[in-house]
């Protein structure tokens, strides 16, 4: 192996490290270290400048290792890579310490804060003195696509790759196509015909020569990596093997319960509705109570299952705007009925909701405010002096005063949660979740819809609850990256993946079993085990197993973090003097 | 026992000039803007809030309506355009009619059919008293005098009494507000301080001029009441009764003209929206002043014998005034905003012993 | 200044590394002692990285995956969860308090999480006091 | 079809000023052509008919089918359900006819009203009828507009190896989002999420960054745009600078950083940040002594790069051919000054929510100290490091949004960026006391609510109810609002008050608009084909808008939305096709293509 000479670069992150650690000081003590040849500062490493900064040292001081201690890998590791690689050095000769995230960010002791960044970058150094270059490899990329859930966001995803001459198979879980969205009737905020806008797109992508549709139909677990992916999908008895390039997750959400919240009597009293229910009702063109009768006060509680951590932490988004719509349609059908309309903070935010919201008021609709978090509305039935089915007492935030609501009809706006099966699929295809079960995006902000796995796209409300335009903008950029990679023609490959020293190796198969991807396999003829590299994820677990150490996790290897451990424990001086 | 949401109040307060209810998002812009609002005292905003659920109770309950001015900044700055200061207005009228044991202030508000074919019994009635004493000067001019006070005596006794009592009833008994004693003695200082010079409005973003303006009308109409029902000044020659009656009537009639002027131009907010009962107000009391001043004039210049006539006008306006619109028109809300502050000063007295504020 | 325990923590990349990081970026404060080191998944922590973290000295081991059902690589950490007990057992031959190697679940949105835990567990440690493998190891040698 | 199809069009909500927009009778003139028709209905408003009454009249016609039309005939659609069922008709063959839903909002529209009709009628969907023939493209791309829209847009396209003109008009891309500090809810820094991005852009080979440029005309048709471009005279050739800086430094001239959001100063020529794309320095015509007057030059002088800077280099008009247009030109912010009684602008302690996102980065004028506005020697209103740090703040939501006076619309970023802007307060000055002042809380998206939690937690003093008016009192803000909740009058005194701004279209949305023909709605943000199903196209072939300038948006959002774009442009690259205008399209051809379908359909049934 070549004499390593390691540069290393301390990030100021404009003050977020700089703050509560002393780069300067690190900086210079590193520089002290053996093989250590370059050690500095900078403002942001991240930036243009920064990157040139570690170009030029590479050329000038004929650097081959590189450790940049600045923020979390899975932020920038990439951004440095690109680096290397123009200056001409492979990319995985490079390890980040990560001391904004785990370092000045939590820790409000600057000494502390300062040692224990020296720490973490002592362990990248003695890392990354290890490291061996990784050759990509590039493949090429199956221009087909699974896409899975038929709902709004799948269709629309189908259709555009579809459209663009790419073969797409999506397979939907149930006997027909259009989701949620085929059992609404109109949209909001205004208020068009949801099944004039899903029909057509619907029946195109039965007839579309270039969209292969699997209805009731459930994937198993799909292996491969991006650009070369396999399944098998199961049709009642029937198993089809399936080859694809990219997949597109839109498995959509499923509507909260209401049955576990007490003060609404859900399925005791049997004129409170879910907004599934109401949907329903609107739809058949029959607004009545369970007693036949049309109601004369209908109340819409908000916020049911939402925005209170006794149920759903989160808020879901589209439930107010619906409300705001069933509240119209109320008007329009019930036009004499009393409504009331109780809600917690009211979520117009999109294109045309406010306006929706000022019309809504104007239809003799009275607003109720309610502490979704404590305090929710309690529905009684009323006695038979009244005459009206129910009572709901609401604590209306807006006027201080406890007050009780006559109703015939209640709506519960209810939460939208994850699918109980989300994390079947999420398994299948390796993507993450997040607490509420719903997917994880690679990036919140700026890459909202890929995941950690490359090739697979999380759109519309699986991963989050969404409205029918953001769900169609989610599925259509999924879309646009599959378009690109499809266009592009082939992708690269990650390295990091198990390898069998044949000479170590003793042949007793540990490894075939622990592998979760059968990605390893037994050659009978040199009695030993030999993975494939392409199946393989590189998780690791074969390596700890091996008994002999005859496999390698690459850019993982035991020597590697065995000598990270040294240099986490050790401190300057000892290193130098070692 | 928990208020009833009742829709069917905004329907009542539709027949009170009430238009867009349901405007309002609550934001408190108006609550905040307002420069009468004090700690216990939110007003347009609460009061907006109990017509929208139709809580009778709060509603009836609350001086708040009374103790605004209308300078109408809330309604300039409310961003959802819901005209909180005209809200206001619309409560005021259905107020009016809550207090009202008689239940002719609601139905003159509810109805111009009532309110006309009222006027015109009125008419009937002057001109019929004038028919009874045939038309003499002398004898009309006494039965003018004693009338007026008779009027007085009764509107007073009888209806805008019990009414005070009504309203204090609801705001202070029914609302259990403690007040101490001593709050009932120095609030009657606090009432006749206001009632004279209209302090509160100063507060009003709309400046002094349109407080001096209130204050001269109240003023002026004050001493104008004074000067011709206590002193009898069309039967008086006391020259300084006779110039005061002069100023005083000049100065009625001078304001309530460009009141009704800056009415029709719609410039300022506060003239933007105008109900029947506020043109009636203003033109009646203008024509108050202005027939009383031309009246006058006829007398002192001994003109009065030949345009009897215009005399009877001037009776017919003072009976309209002093049996219509004085018990049950907009005239009240002198009464009631006066007391209205009375009794807020007690509700104020009472929320600070109990360290509310 | 008091005891500070030196504590290595091997933590996986997708579940726990991730909420290590959100306990960042959400700025909550945690004890210094935790040093991280990022591995693909916790099934790759072979017995000699804890042992190795103990003979250079580290007071103690916190491994943390993703939650049972929940590994990006489907059963990672059930084979580390099963080494966890085996070496639980073995360091307590070698003379150490099986508290001083800890596994814990951390999901990717659990930055909370991580932030209490590494103050727990660092207390924890405090209580136990140093170990004295690596002064050991250096006699021996 | 015939008889069994008898449809009954009811106009429904039209109101006197709606008549006036859209040539309804003449509409309705062309609606008793269609064979299919049997009555015509107008309807005002509810409740006036009886649903008895209606659905005896459907009974008795015979009518099957039931089309409402007019400007949101979905407000009358419950009502119709209702009255066909009555009648013993499927539910279902209610059918809308929006004219707003596919863009018609002017009388020029009357005909594409007409043709909206005519599909409802025939029961086909609007989008499938008004579907235009595909030609051949050019499969270069234009980008218009270099905030993170236009970025994510480009390196989408770019990425799928295609060739992309990105043209921003100021020195740099990165717009609004390079200006901000942290990002809600996750609160990393936008610097570090954003850079990269750029600094892909700027390096990326299909990539053709065109900054300090306009583009100024474009004609041609679908799959072949002739697009003049105006490269404006930056006076610095971006080829040879180094970036040094010494320009700058010796520069005797100041002007406000607009990437500062005007709250400091920067030279005549510069840099608009440090981490800028290209990271090259240019020549600020307007507050040039040189371009003035013909004297100074002393950045020519200072130079060490010989010919880098041409202080005479002149506007250059460039032209390319594309196929597809993404026009992602973005927003400014609502202007405060609009609202005297908050004060801003008479106040230097009152700041808007973008001046204040400057003041707490890091990179800012005041390397992220929250301290006070204080006046340089020439009387210039400056943020310096040097001034004294404020220790209460209040934020005001909703200015300039969510009101009849200004604009109707919610922003929908200002909640979220003021609970943002209340931690980072925190964060930097712990024992500052924080208000804010809300109407509502619109924290809608994924993480938004528990970010809100947070923020309640970290001990922001958080108040429903809007300030209404702010004065000055000594060194002090009083600021005047109701406590909703809690039921009391709020004379709050601080040091600071930020005014959370809402979003408001550029001032050259209409230019852009007319220029490529795309229209614009009532709010003054760009119109796409159809809200719910088509975010992104318009009624112009090959033209896709994406960001903010459709409709405010948060990151996230914006992102999806850019990539979505991006898909529209890839579709049709990867054909070699792009659809023609919807706009171009005859109603005649229109009718002709649903009555088609619907024969088709009814084929199928």
């Amino acid at each position: 192996m070549e004499e390593p000479r390691i540069g290393v670069y301390v990030c100021w992150c404009g003050t977020n490290i700089a703050k509560m650690v002393d780069v300067e000081h690190v900086s210079k003590e590193l520089e002290k270290l053996p093989d250590v040849i370059i050690s500095r500062d900078y403002k942001y490493m991240c930036s243009d400048p920064g990157q040139d900064l570690i170009i030029k040292d590479i050329k000038e001081n004929n650097l081959n290792r590189i450790v940049v201690s600045a923020c979390s890998p899975r932020i920038h590791e990439l951004t440095f890579h690109k680096a290397m690689e123009k200056a001409g050095l492979n990319p995985y000769l490079f390890e980040m310490a990560n001391i904004r995230e785990q370092d000045s960010w939590v820790h409000t002791d600057r000494k502390e804060a300062t040692e224990k960044a020296k720490s973490l970058i002592l362990g990248a150094i003695n890392k990354v003195r290890w490291h061996e270059a990784l050759e990509k490899r590039s493949v090429d990329i199956n221009p087909d696509t699974l896409i899975i859930g038929g709902g709004i966001a799948g269709l629309t995803a189908a259709l555009e790759i579809a459209d663009a001459g790419k073969k797409v198979y999506l397979v939907e879980k149930t006997d027909k196509l259009g989701g949620h969205a085929a059992n609404i009737d109109l949209t909001f905020p205004f208020m068009n015909s949801v099944q004039q806008m899903l029909n057509p797109k619907i029946e195109k992508v039965i007839n579309h020569p270039n969209i292969e549709l699997f209805l009731e139909t459930r994937i198993d677990e799909a292996f491969g990596y991006v650009g070369n992916f396999e399944t098998t999908i199961k049709k009642e008895n029937e198993e089809i093997q399936l080859k694809f390039g990219n997949i597109i997750v839109a498995t959509g959400l499923k509507t909260f319960d209401p049955g576990g919240i007490e003060n609404y009597g859900y399925g005791k009293l049997p004129d409170v509705v879910t907004s599934s229910e109401f949907e329903r009702m609107l739809k058949e063109g029959k607004i009545q109570t369970n007693a036949g009768n049309d109601p004369r006060h209908v109340a819409i509680i908000h916020c049911v299952g939402s925005r209170n951590s006794d149920f759903h932490e989160y808020c879901s988004r589209t439930c107010c705007m619906t409300a705001l719509k069933y509240a119209n349609q109320l008007r329009s059908a019930l036009p004499e009925a009393n409504i009331y309309e109780a809600y917690a903070d009211m979520m117009a935010f999109g294109k045309g909701c406010e306006e929706l919201y000022l019309a809504t008021s104007r239809k003799n609709v009275t607003f109720l405010m309610f502490d979704q978090k404590d305090n929710l509305p309690k529905i009684r039935k009323a006695d038979s002096k009244h005459n009206f089915e129910m009572l709901i007492e609401i604590n209306d935030k807006l006027s201080g005063v406890t007050v009780d609501v006559p109703a015939d009809l209640v709506i519960l706006m209810v939460a939208q949660e994850a699918h109980e099966n989300a994390k079947e699929v999420a398994h299948a295809v390796g993507v993450s979740m997040c607490g509420n079960a719903f997917y994880i995006e690679k990036h919140p902000k700026l890459d909202p819809v890929a995941t950690t796995t490359d090739g697979v796209y999380v759109v519309g409300s699986c991963q989050a609850p969404k409205d029918i335009p953001d769900s169609v903008s989610q599925a259509r950029a999924a879309a646009a990256r599959i378009l690109a990679s499809i266009s592009f023609g082939s992708v690269e490959v990650e390295v990091t993946t198990a390898v069998v020293n044949e000479n170590l190796c003793c042949g007793c198969q540990t490894c075939i079993n622990v592998c979760p991807y059968t990605a390893i396999s037994y050659d009978e003829e040199k009695q030993v085990s030999v993975v494939n590299e392409i199946l393989c994820k590189g998780c690791g677990t074969c390596g700890s197993t091996c008994p002999t150490g005859a496999i390698r996790s690459r850019h993982f290897t035991d020597q590697q973090i065995l000598s990270q451990i040294e240099g986490l424990l050790s401190t300057v001086l000892e290193l130098e003097e070692a | 026992m928990n208020q009833l949401v009742n829709p069917e109040l905004k329907q009542e307060l539709l027949k009170y000039g009430l238009k867009e209810w349901n405007d309002c998002f609550h934001c408190g812009n108006c609550t905040a803007i307002c420069s009468l609002t004090e700690q216990g005292f939110l007003f347009p905003r609460k009061g907006i809030r109990a017509l929208q659920l139709g809580l009778k109770q709060s509603l009836a309950g609350s001086t708040d309506p009374w103790l605004c001015y209308y300078c109408g900044e809330c309604t300039e700055t409310c961003p959802r355009d819901a005209n909180p200061a005209e809200l206001m207005m619309s409560i005021r009228r259905y107020l009016t009619k809550v207090y009202d044991w008689t239940g002719l202030a609601g139905l003159f508000y509810r109805s111009k059919l009532a309110l006309f074919i009222g006027f015109i019994l009125v008419l009937i009635a002057v001109i019929a008293v004038g028919y009874v004493k045939h038309f003499e000067t002398e004898a009309l001019m006494k039965f003018g005098h004693l009338f007026e006070q008779l009027v007085i005596l009764a509107v007073f006794g009888l209806i805008l009494l019990p009414n005070i009592f009504h309203m204090f009833w609801l705001t202070i008994v029914k609302q259990k507000v403690k007040a101490p004693i001593s709050a009932y003695i120095t609030g009657i200082w606090h009432l006749i301080w206001n009632v004279f010079t209209q302090n509160r409005s100063l507060k009003c973003e709309t400046g002094s001029f349109r407080w001096f303006e209130h204050f001269l009308i109240v003023i002026g109409y004050i001493s104008l009441l004074f000067v011709t029902v206590f002193l009898n000044w069309f039967s008086t020659t006391n020259t300084i009764i006779i110039w005061l009656g002069y100023i005083v009537g000049g100065i009625v009639f001078v304001f309530t003209f460009h009141f009704i002027i800056g009415r029709l131009n719609k410039k300022r907010e506060v003239t933007k929206y105008s109900h029947p009962s506020d043109w009636l107000f203003v033109i009646w009391l203008f024509l108050l002043g202005f027939t009383a001043f031309i009246v006058r004039v006829l007398i002192d210049t001994n003109l009065i014998d030949n345009n009897l006539w215009l005399y009877i006008i001037h009776l017919i306006v003072i009976a309209q005034w002093g049996i219509l619109l004085v018990p049950f028109g907009k005239w009240t809300h002198f009464l009631y905003r006066s007391f209205a502050i009375y009794f807020a000063y007690l509700k104020k007295s009472a929320l600070k012993r109990q360290g509310a504020i | 200044m008091s005891y500070q325990p030196k504590i290595v923590s091997f933590l996986c990349n997708w579940c726990s590394y991730t909420g290590a990081d959100l306990a960042g970026t959400s700025r909550m404060k945690y004890a210094p002692n935790v040093r991280i080191i990022r591995v693909m998944c916790s099934g790759r922590i072979e017995p000699t990285f804890v042992l190795k973290a103990f003979r250079e000295g580290a007071d103690g081991v916190l491994i943390c995956g993703c939650h049972p059902g929940d590994c990006h690589y489907h059963e990672g950490n059930y084979k580390c969860l099963r080494r966890y007990y085996l070496l639980q057992k073995y360091i307590q031959q070698m003379g150490l308090k099986k508290e001083r190697l800890r596994l814990e679940w951390i999901s990717a949105s659990e930055g909370k999480q991580f932030a209490e835990l590494a103050d727990e567990y660092t207390e924890s440690i405090k209580e136990l006091g140093p170990c004295k493998v690596k002064e050991v190891m250096e006699v021996l040698t | 079809m015939g008889e069994n199809l008898l449809t009954a069009v009811y106009f429904c909500g039209i109101s006197n000023e709606h008549a006036e927009i859209i040539d309804i009778a003449e509409v309705a003139a062309y609606t008793k052509t269609i064979s299919l028709v049997g009555e015509i209905w107008h309807q005002k408003d509810f409740p006036v008919i009886d649903p008895d009454e209606v659905a005896a009249k459907i009974r008795g016609d015979g009518i099957k089918r039931i089309v409402i039309t007019g400007y949101q005939p979905g407000m009358f659609k419950s009502f119709f359900t209702k009255a066909m069922v009555q009648a013993g008709n499927d539910p279902g063959d209610v059918f809308l006819a929006c004219f707003g839903e596919f863009g018609a909002y002017k009388r020029a529209d009357t005909e594409r009203a007409k043709a909206i009709l005519a599909c409802a009628i025939y029961g086909v969907s609007f989008e499938e009828a008004a579907s235009p023939e595909e030609v051949d493209t050019s499969l270069d791309t234009l980008v218009i507009g270099g905030g993170i829209a236009g970025i994510q847009a480009s390196l989408e396209i770019a990425n799928g190896n295609q060739k992309v003109y990105l043209v921003e008009r100021t020195g740099t891309i990165g717009g609004h989002m390079a200006m901000f500090d942290k990002t809600f809810p996750t609160l990393d820094c936008a610097a570090c999420i954003l850079t990269p991005k750029m600094v892909e852009v700027g390096q990326h080979p299909n990539i053709d960054l065109m900054t300090y440029c306009e583009v100024k005309d474009v004609t041609g048709e679908p799959g072949n745009y002739k697009v003049k471009i105006l490269q404006k005279a930056r006076r610095v050739d971006l080829a040879t600078c180094i970036g040094c800086g010494t320009c700058s430094e010796k520069c005797p001239r100041k002007a406000v950083s607009e990437f500062d959001a005007d709250t400091t100063l920067r030279k005549a020529i510069y840099i608009p940040f440090p981490q800028a794309v290209p990271n090259k320095y240019l020549i600020d015509a307007d507050n040039c002594t040189y371009v003035e007057n013909g004297k100074c030059g002393v950045c020519a002088k200072v130079c060490p790069v010989p010919d880098c800077i041409n202080l005479d280099e002149q506007d250059e008009l460039v032209e390319v051919t594309v196929g597809n247009i993404i026009v992602a030109t973005g927003f400014k912010v609502f202007d405060a000054k609009r609202i005297e009684r908050y004060g801003y602008g008479k106040y230097p302690n009152v700041v808007t929510s973008l001046e204040f996102e400057r003041l707490v980065n890091a990179a800012g004028p005041t390397s992220g100290d929250i301290t006070f506005r204080t006046q340089d020697k020439k009387k210039n209103w400056i943020f310096a490091p040097e001034g004294n740090k404020p220790k209460s703040i209040a934020l005001i939501h909703c200015i300039g949004s969510r009101d009849e006076n200004y604009h109707k619309y919610c922003s929908k970023v200002c909640c979220m960026y003021s609970l943002k802007l209340a931690h980072l307060v925190k964060e930097k000055l712990p024992d500052a006391e924080v208000y804010e002042y809300y109407i509502d809380m619109r924290s809608f998206g994924k993480g938004y609510q528990e970010f809100y939690e947070r923020i309640k937690n970290e001990g922001v003093n958080i108040i429903r109810g809007r300030t209404a008016k702010i004065d000055q009192d000594g060194d002090k803000l009083l600021l005047r609002s109701e406590d909703i909740v809690g039921d009391r009058l709020i004379e709050q005194s601080v040091d600071m008050a930020i005014l959370a701004v809402g979003l408001e279209p550029r001032e050259d949305t209409t230019e852009i608009g007319e220029m490529l023909g795309i229209s614009i709605d009532s709010d003054g943000w760009f119109n796409e084909v159809n809200y719910v199903s088509d975010p992104v196209d318009t009624f112009t072939g090959g033209i896709t808008v994406a960001g903010v300038c459709q409709g405010p948006k948060d990151i996230p959002d914006t992102v999806a939305q850019a990539s979505a774009a991006a898909s529209r442009v890839l579709q049709s690259i990867l054909k070699g096709k792009i659809r023609k205008s919807i706009k171009e399209l005859s109603l005649e051809s229109i009718e002709k293509r649903a009555k088609e379908l619907s024969i088709i359909m009814e084929g199928q049934l």
